[in-house]
């Protein structure tokens, strides 16, 4: 009964649902103030998305007349519950996992494409041509960071695994205890390839502003989105601030672990995690509000090659450098 | 190459062949479970015998004679026996395809009953195939052939 | 009188013999009489197959079965044998549960077409063959049903003969796959030369003293190229599109789930236990080699393609790439997940064809840039297509996603135990593919079954319950292999992957026990024991993502307690042409143009993506020429750099 | 005397596939098909001969130690090889002639519908 409630609290407060809610809506709303002070505007208050999210379920959901209604309003709910289940499964500094039996890193990967293939789904049902092209779109960032991305994680697993007894590992938990007995592996020089690599992933896959093809409201009126409105479109935001904080938390997890003040018990913990949300913070300042502040959005087809070229090459020779053992 | 009117030497050289074509291939079905040969080849011999029954008489007498439908319904009905008599191994509590002997007093095996069921299903078949084949192949000819035949004759 | 389990195999394969010829002879005039038949027929043979499950795949037991009691003498095996093990019998099960399947749904499928004794009849005959082909201990035997079941997928490609390009995907299928079957007779030939012998256990027991000559290679290459025809792996996979695209669905898949995994099982058989040299590096390349281009290259190629099925079959290929990549291998865990694969392989694959032939019953075209916003119309079925694209495309929790997870593990494992780069490269190129797998089938989803609905479709009917039971079967044994690998593991995988890695257990259980040890046959291959990098657990997932959906959802609910709620869009935008005064209020939004038909049509997605490798498709496009010498070329070509490539390094 | 037969055996098959990829013509493919069959049924015959071996018919009174014979078992495979053939060669042949009303040719640069 005892495990059924601590998993309750770990499902709902934290580091389930109430905690990325708070936390990916405080990310965004510190993005658009940095983004804001780095273009000398006064911008919005932090809590702008939330304030956003909140007006946006006050109001009416129009379903468009080709869409399959259930699957309409049922995408966003998937595709953010998706979400919010892989923050379960990332280990949040020395707290550790929730449910770390559940995945690894390719389950990771793939459970991330869930919440885009349920942003997909709920586009393309709404029968809009802009939905059509922004759902293109996505897919082809879809498909361009996930190259880079599969390398970074396979370099990363090398390494991690190197005390295992089949050399290598997807298990983040022993990511983590890797990374607590020796050190960060952005400190493993080999690996630095990779960590900007991955940074370089994180804004495609979150969709950020100078990646936020899908979404080029400029060019396809919000694409994805564009037949969304009222609280389904509210949640499809929300998505989108989880997912900052859940690929920040990844990298962190995968690059920064073993950073912790080495204080046992409870304090210890509670410092370790603030530690691990700081660095998330800085994460995101460097891979997501920096490209937002100096770079325009680039086209789908420079994307593609940007991330099938340069980040895949940094990726592809972190993973060499690795594998001859340097 | 077109063929002529049927010629009279044709037909006599094949009424006279025509039987032993078929006894041959009889007999080499009937004997395939001892000797060499089989219910394959004899089946192939009985059913080349046709060949030898459209030179000489054509296309139209040939699928008067043959009846093609009763043939095809027929050849999966040996089949059908094959595989009951080879299931009573099976039944009897041997292996399936067991060889022994149905009938001690007239030396009848399974494996001769297979045999000609064999024999039977490949001459089916291919004198279906064959006049199916004569008939696409040859029938427009033939009815051009006649017609201009005809006309010279008037 | 009781039959013995030992008759079950020859029973199930007969069943279906003895089916085929009854339609035959019954079933032209009486629809009820072929169509029981035929159910009989394979629902019998389906039975019989699961009565096997207890002593083969739990007790492991391996059943041998000499036809005509025709035993070997001092040694030599003179007879024709059958013999089960549990690899023989994870095959069959796949088998025919996929001829179940395709039976039941051609009753409501095929229903307008004429002749169906006739589909009936060849169909039987396809399953009985390819039940033989996995069930026989004989070599030449196993290449008589190989030829059957080419001979009467051919005839069952040109079915319907008024499709346009049907005689030509036939042609195509039997011209090419000549070269296959001429490839396995040749290598049986030269086997026989040196072994006089053809059963499968005595080759295997005496080959290894030959394992060094040229001749032994050889006849490997050629059988293995030999039945990767069959299997459609590349180059031979243009075969597979052309003949995939022109048949009737429950054909395809036949084609795809059935026909495909036979040459895997030629391939398995080939590697694991005849030659046993998967340990050899060469031959490793060779496989996983063949496997990963087959899914890299057909998995782009679905992109080009405009035609439902035609996309299905070259994305059924590269599945089949991942399965050949896997059991390459050569390692416990590369085997299973590659056989978890070939399994979920037919069960997806069929769904789809199954319900791209729903969608071609109910409208009549199978062009993705026609087709259109069928959701609405055919709701059911767009369900299922979900499940099946989710499989294969390998979303979590679906079947596709477990056993690509596995594929991955396999890849990174060895890979990492090797110290080999290439299996990291496999296991990359693995990955990438299976997000273009996602891409391609996104592509469909929305040309089909969203986005808007064309005009020309708008009086489409949700098809019968009798087509929609066979692809719920499908869908839901998805689900459950996908959320149960440790059960499927525990009662198919192992024990089949452990009979493929023991070749002396199934060369003695034919052939007497010692008959290995004294041939000089070295135990079995590797360590079957199989430890994962990593986890995944997919009930605790579905557990997890259900308790935080019903959270969202409590949350959604409660916070929109004004009475706003959802509403569809007002008749203003339902009929433009009349609006209603009672919405007037709208009409500031939708008045103006009335709204146009424009849908996204498939070929129109992923711009990006095709534009930066416009240099690669239109290359591909260009090498697809469609015709048939071509095909033979790059047929030739294949045989001839298999056998230089063992000849130089195996 | 045997190194004639692999060799014609060979040389059948290269044929065969020669002719299945040079020729544009339906018929001609169906004929390299079969010359590839001939020429695999030659290099099983030729497996199982013996020089100066008698053919293998006996009965087992008659079968000793010293009898010489023709292995049977390649003899058998050749026919089983042979009929399949033969079905194979009517099945492409009637797809020809159906090609053939359907195109309006035989021409395989002509019957390339389904491509790309």
């Amino acid at each position: 009964m005892t495990t059924f409630l601590i998993n309750l609290v770990q499902l709902l407060i934290f580091p389930g649902l109430l905690f990325c809610v708070v936390f990916g809506v405080l990310l965004a709303g510190i993005d658009r103030k940095l983004v804001a002070r780095m273009q000398r505007r006064v911008g919005p208050p932090i809590l702008q998305p939330w304030y956003d999210f909140v007006k946006c379920c006050g109001k009416e959901t129009i379903i468009p007349r080709y869409a399959k209604r259930a699957i309409f309003i049922g995408a966003p709910y998937v595709g953010l519950a998706g979400l919010i289940v892989i923050a379960l499964f990332i280990p949040v500094s020395t707290y550790g996992s929730a449910f770390s039996a559940g995945a690894d890193l390719v389950v990771i990967l793939y459970l991330l494409t869930v919440a885009g293939v349920a942003l997909i789904v709920g586009a393309a049902t709404s029968g809009s041509p802009f939905a059509g092209v922004g759902l293109s779109r996505e897919m082809v960032a879809m498909i361009s960071y996930e190259l880079p991305f599969v390398l970074v994680l396979l370099a990363v697993g090398r390494v991690a695994g190197t005390g295992t007894a089949i050399g290598c590992t997807f298990s983040l938990g022993t990511i983590a205890a890797f990374q607590a007995a020796n050190g960060p592996l952005i400190a493993h020089w080999s690996l630095i390839p990779a960590a900007i690599a991955m940074l370089l992933v994180i804004p495609c896959e979150v969709g950020s502003h100078p990646f936020d093809i899908a979404e080029a409201e400029t060019e396809i009126c919000e694409g994805a989105l564009t037949e969304y409105s009222g609280s389904p479109l509210g949640v499809f935001r929300l998505s989108h601030y989880i997912k900052m904080y859940i690929m920040t938390a990844l990298f962190c997890a995968m690059f920064l672990g073993g950073i912790t003040t080495g204080i046992a018990g409870v304090v210890g913990i509670v410092v370790d995690v603030i530690i691990f949300l700081v660095l998330c913070g800085v994460v995101s300042f460097l891979c997501m509000t920096i490209p937002h502040a100096i770079c325009a959005r680039l086209r789908v087809e420079q994307i593609f090659k940007f991330y099938w070229t340069i980040v895949a090459g940094l990726a592809a020779v972190s993973l060499i450098m690795v594998w001859v053992g340097l | 190459m077109k063929l002529k009117k049927k010629s009279i030497i044709v037909k006599c050289a094949a009424d006279l062949f025509l039987p032993l074509a078929s006894i041959f291939g009889i007999y080499v079905v009937m004997h395939g479970n001892t000797s060499p040969g089989g219910g394959f080849q004899g089946g192939v011999l009985i059913a080349s015998a046709l060949l030898l029954f459209f030179l000489a008489y054509g296309g139209k007498k040939m699928k008067s004679t043959f009846h093609e439908g009763f043939l095809h319904s027929t050849e999966s009905l040996a089949e059908v026996v094959y595989i009951v008599v080879a299931l009573i191994g099976v039944f009897a509590g041997f292996n399936f395809c067991l060889n022994f002997i149905v009938f001690p007093q007239f030396q009848i095996e399974t494996a001769m009953v297979m045999n000609d069921a064999v024999g039977y299903h490949v001459m089916a078949g291919v004198i279906c195939l064959l006049i199916v084949m004569l008939t696409t192949l040859n029938s427009d000819d033939e009815d051009v052939e006649e017609g201009s035949d005809q006309k010279c004759c008037k | 009188m009781t039959i013995s389990m030992a008759h079950f195999p020859i029973l199930a394969i007969m069943v279906l013999f003895l089916g085929a010829f009854l339609v035959a002879l019954f079933g032209r005039k009486s629809e009820v009489l072929r169509n029981g038949i035929s159910f009989l027929a394979t629902g019998g043979a389906m039975a019989f197959m699961l009565a096997l499950i207890k002593p083969v795949m739990i007790d492991g037991e391996v059943i041998t079965y000499w036809l005509g009691n025709w035993a070997p003498v001092s040694g030599w095996a003179i007879g024709i044998s059958i013999e089960v093990d549990a690899l023989s019998l994870f095959f069959g099960l796949v088998i025919t549960v996929a001829v179940f399947v395709s039976c039941i749904y051609a009753f409501t499928y095929m229903k307008e077409d004429d002749s169906l004794a006739n589909y009936f009849t060849l169909f039987l005959m396809l399953s009985g063959s390819v039940l033989g082909l996995v069930l026989s201990g004989d070599l030449f035997n196993m290449f008589v049903m190989i030829e059957i079941m080419t001979f009467t997928a051919v005839a069952l490609t040109a079915f319907r003969n008024n499709y346009e390009g049907a005689i030509e995907g036939a042609f195509k299928y039997l011209a090419v796959g000549a070269l296959g079957s001429t490839a396995v007779l040749t290598g049986i030939a030269i086997l026989y030369c040196q072994l006089h012998t053809l059963n499968l256990a005595q080759i295997a027991a005496t080959l290894p003293q030959y394992a060094d000559s040229p001749l032994t290679i050889m006849a490997f290459g050629l059988l293995f190229i030999g039945f990767g025809t069959k299997a459609f792996i590349f180059p031979f996979h243009p075969l597979a599109a052309d003949a995939h695209a022109v048949a009737p669905a429950s054909i395809s898949l036949m084609i795809s789930g059935v026909l495909t995994k036979c040459g895997v099982y030629g391939i398995i058989r080939l590697v694991y236990v005849l030659f046993q040299n998967v340990e050899v590096p060469a031959v490793q390349y060779l496989v996983v080699g063949f496997g990963t281009v087959s899914m890299f290259i057909c998995v782009t190629m679905a992109f080009n393609q405009h035609n439902f099925k035609r996309l299905l079959a070259f994305h059924s290929i590269s599945q089949v790439g991942y399965v050949i990549a896997a059991i390459g291998l050569g390692t416990a865990l590369g085997l299973s997940s590659g056989l978890y694969h070939a399994m979920n392989h037919t069960l997806f694959k069929g769904l789809l064809f199954l319900t791209a032939g729903a969608v071609q019953h109910a409208t009549g075209s199978l062009d993705l840039d026609r087709l259109g916003g069928l959701a609405k119309k055919m709701p059911k079925t767009c369900i299922l297509f979900l499940i099946g694209a989710a499989s294969i495309s390998g979303l979590p929790p679906f079947n596709g996603f477990a056993s690509k997870w596995y594929i991955y593990q396999a890849a990174f494992e060895k890979g990492s135990t090797s110290g080999n780069f290439f299996f990291i490269f496999v296991c990359v190129v693995a990955l990438i593919t299976s997000v273009l797998t996602l891409a391609s089938f996104i592509k469909v989803a929305q040309s089909v079954f969203f986005g808007q609905l064309s005009p020309e479709f708008k009086d489409t009917k949700e098809v019968s319950l009798a087509m929609r039971i066979p692809m719920w079967i499908l869908a839901v044994l998805c689900i459950f292999t996908g959320l149960l690998p440790g059960k499927v593991s525990e009662y198919l995988l192992t024990p089949a992957t452990n009979a493929a890695m023991n070749a002396v257990n199934y060369i003695d259980q034919m052939m007497g026990q010692g008959y290995a040890v004294s041939h000089g046959v070295a135990g079995s291959l590797g360590d079957t024991a199989v430890t994962f990098a990593g986890v995944w657990d997919p009930v605790i997932w579905l557990l997890l993502l259900f308790c935080v959906t019903c959270a969202v959802a409590i949350v959604a609910i409660l916070g929109s307690n004004r009475k706003l709620g959802t509403r569809e869009a007002p008749a203003a935008l339902q009929e433009p042409e009349k609006v209603a005064p009672a919405e007037a209020k709208y009409e500031p939004f939708f008045s103006g143009e009335e709204s146009v038909y424009s849908q996204v049509g498939g070929s129109d997605l992923f711009w990006g993506f095709k534009h930066n490798l416009k240099k690669y498709f239109s290359f591909m496009h260009d090498w697809h020429s469609g015709i048939v010498n071509d095909y033979a070329l790059y047929g030739v070509v294949a045989i001839a750099f298999v056998l230089v490539f063992c000849i130089a390094f195996v | 005397m045997l190194q004639v037969n692999y060799i014609g055996a060979f040389c059948l098959i290269v044929l065969g596939m020669y002719c299945m990829i040079a020729k544009k013509n339906l018929m001609k493919t169906c004929i390299g098909m079969g010359m590839m069959d001939y020429g695999v049924n030659l290099l099983i015959v030729s497996v199982g001969f013996h020089d100066g071996g008698t053919a293998p018919i006996f009965v087992i009174s008659e079968l000793s130690r010293a009898s010489f014979f023709v292995d049977p078992v390649p003899q058998a495979l050749t026919l089983t090889s042979i009929v399949i053939g033969a079905c194979t060669t009517a099945m492409a042949l009637s797809l020809v002639i159906m090609a053939k009303k359907q195109y309006g040719t035989i021409n395989t640069e002509q019957i390339r519908r389904l491509n790309g």
